[in-house]
């Protein structure tokens, strides 16, 4: 079957909905939105009928994704937009439209498969809950604002729905209000989101000044025919967009509400900040990368960064925020926050990967990652649910025989994100590393090499302490396997953990941002249909597997090696620092290396200084930044303002008085000048 | 111009200033009642400014509306709440510093403001009762008929707000 | 002038005769037949009444929405948008005088409604004018309206000394004015505003035309509560009757921008120099920026350290001055409109809501809010949408109001001159949502305290706030639909 | 500027007035007085109204202050109504004493 004849097989089968995929892609959108609203005004009562409805809808959407998917992503459609006037305000025209491209399906499929596994397995992870219906409708709502983001074809719409997804995780993060350090992480997620949607806001309004318009095809076209268009601002205008990726993707200084919001519900964690909202942010680097492309610009007063360009402060930024949560994830005991940690670490990544002029590699990362990382935060879900809340990984141990389908999923995600080939993850993150090197960045390429050893280490580190060895709390000692429905979604989730990479979705991607550039990489430098995929599948395995190391060797074998040392030094480690059942097994093994106390060593030596060094940066930021001024602001602040108000608002009328015959002189004084 | 109007207009502002002066600022006295005297007498000299510049009608109303009526009314009030002399509280010196020079920066931008000031015609228009009238309820009728319904809450209002509230 | 004139202006104003109509039935019905009736009976008796001849009012204003006037030297000028606007605030009024029956604040609550509707008048007078003559009668006409309903509490000492503060505060702003108003006609010869505009622009650098925006700028500040002729706002917030409160945060704000708009951009437009960073040049655009940047500093920045709910609620409508002034500075009287209408109806939504829950709890402060989730739904929500709209949240009308009226000032100019504006303004934006989430927080988390029930205002007043917040939520979501009108 | 009254000479007068009006308002404790002193600022826009109206050769400053002077007398009547009603409630009539709404 060729392109064309899967072209046409699937829009023969479209009519049942539509024959134009613009209104599949809008229904797609509307659907979650019905369900919630659905739920909201029919069947509140009901915690059956409301995961019905809501699972139903997303089901409906993931399967019309596929359908667009086959569509535009492996047929080789043209992208379609179908605006519609939303505004005309004199010089502010803006349509509200669909994007269907290449990179929308995929995303598409991405935010409505994991948002339906996270759904199926919130009726068992959620069961009891006194607000499950409450739960499912901001699920709902949530997917309906990420898809939103997702489709958006102009940056008003896609801000619009930007904010929607920050109040719906605002909503799940805070859904056990009654926890005070629950409502709290919600309200540092809110705001923290919003001091980079302020920038956001203020490049969109440049942007749209400069250019006006704020589509993105438009702006594109626009920006291709006169790069000049944004004049001396466009690196500026480029950062501030940027500044809403760093909020919502959680890049350094703004990371700090991550760790904090795994306060929320564990399958809100898998949904919102493992796989989709966090992922919101690079996605859109990656929609609007166009607006890296230009020529690098600054105003006068930013001239002294000279030839650095937006994409590089991306770069380091991208880079300085994997490598500092990889460090802390190392000193974590919370299963969560390890994950969370991880998390930030691996978007670092991905942003980095932006940075170093590849959107492609950062949209595999982005994809692959998904699916392992909810797998991850779904099967430490399953844990704590089955050690009844316990969260600390000190306190559990010996899970891989009680939780047998858990540990098995979970190891596979592991070993998918420290990038063991030939599993999904040994892709994306070579593509990543090649990106960096093939563009020029050796020290980001270097440092990704360092992140991927620190992954593999604290990821290793956490499931040999908490899986293996034996039970070290009563909990865990009765820990039993978690209903089908919660482990069905993680089966699930583990075939594209696994197999994701072995379908061509590096070609798709490099195709979709490069096509006119001849700028390929990775594996097989042309596009291969997706039937002949299938038909050749089994044969592509060998050539898969060994591709990469043929290609490009050096971030293939490093890749590798780094994931070598790093388990390395995890067993070393940690399997000694167990009283599990094979001491004598390993112990001589463990004396036989005798440097154990070699890598405390180099440890205490390199990482714990480094470590708290970022750590207290971070802590800086988060506590005087961030908590003083917005979120903790009402103490030590507040005392200060009340007090210079004080001398304003003195509720006597002469000095109101006084103040407006001296702000009338001063403001004539100002204006005269 | 000849010089007596000259000598009225030096004479009216004059007093309209001292008047105005003690009114708000009496080193002898803090009592209201004799502030209130002096801005009469300053309203008085202000009909003497308005006459000289032919707005005859206003001068009438300025003495008859705001000397009579309005003044009146002040000093009812005055004698209803009994005030003795204001009391003599100790001055908030800073407060009161930052006040005068206020003002007198205020006074500065005004006057520099004022002087740049041109005369646009040199024709002289007659402010009595006849053109006046004729303006007001062609021109200005709507604002007029407004002006009762501005009455209307006056009256509302005061009413309302003078009375005691019975229980 | 000829009869037929007389009779075109009666039958051009028949909207505003009709409501000075509704004020004459209140008052015949409440002094003739209502004095022995219930407060509450009475409230609702005269709120009913307004209702009805507002509806007659903006039955006529939909009737002849199409018409275009510019009578008596500009004193009577009518334009399509003026009528939409006169629209708004009747519907506004009419929110208003329902809150009447939430709470017991005075006996004579006939006058108080009575009262609205003069003030209601007065406002659509403002709105539809070009002379400088009919501006300071239909403004004074607002003020002492609204200064009499401050005080009408004669329980409360509190009523009594901000409505006194408010007259005083504004009394000396009228003066200012009037100064500024006589500068303008000193310069120009004329009270008229297009024939000013025609002739002030020769008078452009002078001293005295630069005195006279800033004169009347600072009038019209007092008004809108922009920093630094703000100070009266948070006492007069407080110590209003609610419904008094709500008519000064939300009809008289909408008036004032507009008519402050109109002056500057009808008026004044060759004499608006610079406020573009690095080409400050003097002019009104100068003075409006630095009254916009004071604002939106010291409103956000004030309303942080305040505990008492009404008190939030005046700084941050000094802070959404200043937002509102960028629109101004940007020249689009359709963001402002936008703008100014969004949040009245947002602000007199908020007050619904403190004066139920006022009334049933007698506490003013944040905290009064605790638990409200339990205590009234409906409350909570509308709340939480009104509350989320002031942050600027999407897709509520405060986040898109916002955006037009920034975007409005960041077109202006050649190269993005008020770039510093903006970023200063979504920067303030920014750190509002920390004081509105205190709110919000009360509502949905705080416990609920010992010994309170639940909290339920009259139905008139529950359906009311509920259209309001679908309101707010609906031009939000899709703007086109108010904006088509304000164009 | 010569000696013989003209437009300065009147306007000046008006500047210094509305001044005089200002201090007494910043000044002075008593609420009437201080709200005499709002009624000097009227009186000196007025003057500066008709001054401007003399020069200007037409009458539409004087017919605005004839209106200024309407709305006063009625601004006067609620003003006084308001500090006798205060006075009821607080038994004094000086600024100091009403400062119960702050901050």
């Amino acid at each position: 079957m060729d392109v064309h004849a899967a072209h046409n097989a699937v829009t023969a089968a479209a009519p049942a909905f539509s024959s134009r995929p613009e209104d599949i892609a809008w229904f797609i959108l509307l659907l979650p939105l019905l369900a919630a609203a659905g739920i909201t005004l029919i069947v509140r009562r009901s915690n059956f009928l409301a995961a019905t409805f809501s699972i139903a809808a997303t089901v409906t959407a993931f399967v019309l994704s596929f359908v667009l998917f086959l569509m535009f992503g492996v047929g080789d459609a043209a992208a379609v937009t179908s605006p519609f006037a939303w505004l005309h305000a004199g010089e502010l025209a803006v349509n509200l439209g669909v994007t269907v491209d290449k990179l929308s399906t995929l995303m598409l499929l991405v935010v409505t498969g994991v948002s339906a596994l996270v759904q199926v397995y919130s009726v068992g992870y959620m069961h009891g809950d006194r607000s499950f219906p409450r739960f499912f409708i901001g699920l709902s709502l949530f997917t309906f604002s990420m898809l939103g983001i997702v489709l958006a074809d102009n940056f008003v719409m896609m801000f619009l729905f930007w904010e929607l997804v920050g109040v719906s995780s605002w909503l799940l993060i805070g859904f056990w209000y009654e926890k005070e350090s629950a409502a709290d992480a919600a309200k540092k997620a809110f705001l923290t989101n919003r001091l980079g949607d302020f920038g956001f806001l203020l490049g969109i309004i440049i942007i749209w000044a400069a250019a006006g318009t704020v589509n993105f095809a438009e702006l594109s076209q626009k920006l291709g025919a006169h790069p000049d268009l944004l004049g001396s601002l466009a690196s500026v205008a480029g950062l501030l967009v940027f500044m809403g990726a760093m909020g919502k993707s959680a890049q350094f200084p703004l990371h700090v509400w991550l760790p904090d919001a795994m306060e929320g519900p564990t399958p809100v964690s898998a949904l919102i900040h493992a796989a989709t909202m966090v992922a919101a942010g690079v996605y859109m680097l990656c929609r609007v990368f166009f607006l890296y492309q230009v020529e690098t610009a600054w105003p006068a007063a930013l001239a002294f960064f000279g030839s650095i360009s937006a994409l590089d402060i991306i770069g380091g930024i991208g880079a300085f925020t994997a490598l500092l949560a990889a460090l802390m994830a190392i000193q974590q005991n919370d299963i969560k926050r390890i994950l969370a940690y991880s998390t930030l670490s691996q978007l670092g990544y991905m942003v980095m990967a932006v940075g170093c002029g590849g959107p492609d590699a950062a949209m595999y990362h982005l994809t692959t990652h998904a699916g392992f990382k909810a797998l991850l935060f779904l099967g430490a879900g399953s844990v704590i649910h089955a050690c009844h809340h316990e969260q600390d990984i000190w306190k559990m141990g010996g899970l891989r025989k009680l939780m047998p389908k858990t540990f098995l999923t979970f190891a596979l995600g592991t070993a998918a994100l420290a990038g063991l080939p030939p599993l999904s993850g040994f892709y994306s993150k070579d593509a990543v590393l090649l990106a960096a090197l093939d563009n020029g960045h050796p020290v980001l390429f270097g440092l990704g090499v360092l992140i991927a050893a620190m992954t593999t280490f604290y990821m290793l580190r956490l499931v040999l302490v908490a899986f293996l060895g034996s039970g070290r709390s009563e909990a865990a000692g009765h820990a039993h396997e978690s209903p089908g429905a919660m482990t069905w979604p993680l089966v699930i989730l583990a075939v594209p953990s696994v197999m994701l990479a072995w379908v061509p979705l590096g070609d798709y991607l490099t195709h979709h941002f490069f096509t006119d550039h001849g700028h390929v990489h990775g594996h097989g430098s042309e596009v291969i249909s997706f039937g002949a995929t299938i038909s050749a599948a089994f044969g592509l395995v060998n050539h898969i597997l060994f591709e990469p190391f043929n290609h490009a060797p050096l971030p293939a074998f490093l890749g590798t090696g780094a994931l070598i040392i790093g388990a390395w030094i995890a067993v070393t480690l940690y399997w000694n620092a167990e009283r599990d059942p094979l001491p004598k097994l390993l112990g001589s093994f463990a004396r036989g290396m005798r440097n154990r106390f070699y890598f405390d060593e180099i440890y205490e030596a390199i990482f714990i200084p480094l470590h708290d060094l970022v750590a207290r940066l971070a802590d800086w930021f988060d506590r005087w930044v961030v908590g003083g001024l917005a979120v903790r602001g009402a103490h030590g602040s507040t005392e200060l303002l009340g007090r210079a108000l004080r001398i304003v608002q003195s509720g006597n009328l002469q000095t109101y008085t006084f103040f407006f015959v001296a702000g009338v002189a001063l403001v004539v004084l100002i204006a005269l000048k | 111009m000849p010089a007596l109007t000259d000598l009225l207009f030096y004479g009216f502002a004059g007093l309209a200033l001292l008047f105005g002066f003690l009114c708000v600022a009496n080193p002898l006295s803090r009592n209201p009642v004799t502030s209130a005297m002096f801005l009469v007498l300053t309203i008085c000299s202000l009909a003497g400014l308005f006459v000289l510049l032919n707005a005859f009608f206003l001068a009438a109303v300025q003495v008859l509306v705001y000397a009579g009526a309005v003044m009146v009314l002040f000093l009812f009030v005055i004698m209803l709440l009994d005030l003795k002399e204001e009391e003599r509280r100790k001055l908030n010196k800073v407060a009161l510093g930052a006040g005068t020079v206020a003002v007198a920066v205020i006074a500065g931008i005004l006057i520099r403001a004022v002087t740049s000031a041109k005369p646009a015609a040199d024709k002289l228009v007659e402010g009595t009762t006849k053109p006046l009238g004729r303006i007001l309820f062609t021109e200005y009728l709507l604002p007029f008929e407004i002006l009762s319904l501005l009455l209307l809450v006056a009256m509302v209002g005061v009413i309302l707000l003078s009375k005691k509230e019975l229980k | 002038m000829t009869n037929g004139d007389y009779y075109q202006l009666l039958k051009l104003l028949a909207p505003e005769w009709t409501v000075v109509g509704t004020v004459l039935a209140i008052l015949f019905a409440d002094l003739q037949f209502w004095r022995n009736r219930s407060v509450a009976w009475r409230s609702a008796g005269a709120a009913s009444i307004l209702s009805l001849g507002f509806a007659a009012a903006a039955g006529l204003l939909i009737w002849k929405r199409a018409v275009t006037a510019d009578l008596l030297g500009g004193t009577l000028v009518l334009s399509p948008t003026s009528q939409y606007v006169k629209l708004a605030l009747l519907g506004l009024a009419i929110v208003t005088a329902w809150l009447c029956t939430e709470g017991e604040f005075t006996k004579h609550v006939g006058e108080f409604v009575a009262l609205i509707a003069l003030a209601t008048a007065g406002m659509m007078f403002l709105v539809s004018t070009e002379n400088l003559l009919m501006v300071f009668v239909a403004l004074e006409l607002v003020s002492l309206s609204l200064y009499v309903m401050t005080a009408f509490n004669k329980r409360s000492p509190r009523s009594a000394e901000a409505a006194l503060k408010y007259f005083l505060f504004g009394g000396m702003a009228a003066a200012f004015t009037l100064f500024g108003f006589s500068f303008l006609y000193g310069l120009t010869g004329s009270i008229h505003l297009p024939t000013i505009a025609a002739k002030i622009s020769w008078h452009a650098g002078d001293p005295l035309t630069l005195v006279a925006i800033v004169l009347v700028v600072a009038g019209f500040g007092f008004k809108i509560a922009a920093v630094p002729f703000h100070l009266w706002a948070p006492d007069a917030y407080e110590g209003a009757p609610a419904p008094a409160a709500a008519f000064i945060a939300s009809g008289s704000k909408v008036a004032s921008f507009f008519v402050l708009g109109k002056l500057l951009s009808v008026g004044l437009p060759g004499v608006g120099g610079s406020g573009a960073w690095k080409a400050f040049s003097p002019g009104w655009l100068a003075v409006v920026a630095i009254l916009a940047t004071a604002s939106m500093i010291f409103g956000n920045l004030a309303a942080l350290a305040q505990s008492s709910l009404r008190r939030l609620l005046a700084y941050s409508a000094i802070a959404h001055a200043g937002y509102a002034l960028l629109a101004i500075i940007g020249g689009s009287q359709p963001a402002l409109l936008y703008y100014a209408i969004t949040y009245a109806v947002t602000s007199v939504g908020i007050f619904g809501v403190v004066a139920v829950v006022e009334n049933r709890t007698g506490n003013e402060d944040i905290a009064g809010l605790a638990g409200l989730r339990e205590r009234s739904f409906l409350l909570s929500v509308a709340l939480s949408v009104f509350v989320l709209s002031l942050a600027g949240v999407p897709p509520l009308a405060g986040f898109f109001g916002k955006f037009y009226a920034f975007a409005a000032a960041a077109k202006l100019g050649s190269s993005l001159g008020y770039w510093w504006l903006v970023a200063l303004a979504l920067g303030a934006s920014c750190v509002s949502l920390f004081y509105y989430l205190q709110v919000l927080k009360q509502v949905w988390v705080a416990p609920v305290p010992e010994g309170q029930g639940k909290v339920a205002g009259g139905w008139v007043v529950s359906i009311l706030l509920a259209l309001l917040a679908l309101a707010v939520l609906v031009t939000g979501a899709a703007p086109e639909l108010l904006i088509r009108f304000l164009k | 500027m010569s000696l013989t009254p003209g437009l300065h000479h009147f306007l000046v007068v008006s500047a210094l007035l509305f001044s005089l009006g200002l201090l007494g308002v910043l000044a002075r404790r008593n609420l009437l007085v201080i709200y005499m002193g709002l009624e000097l600022m009227l009186n000196a826009a007025n003057l500066a109204l008709v001054a401007f109206s003399r020069f200007n050769a037409n009458l539409n400053g004087q017919v605005m202050v004839f209106f200024i002077i309407t709305v006063a007398a009625a601004e006067v009547a609620v003003g006084l109504a308001l500090i006798v009603a205060l006075y009821r409630k607080r038994q004094s009539a000086h600024v100091e004493d009403l400062t119960s709404l702050k901050l």
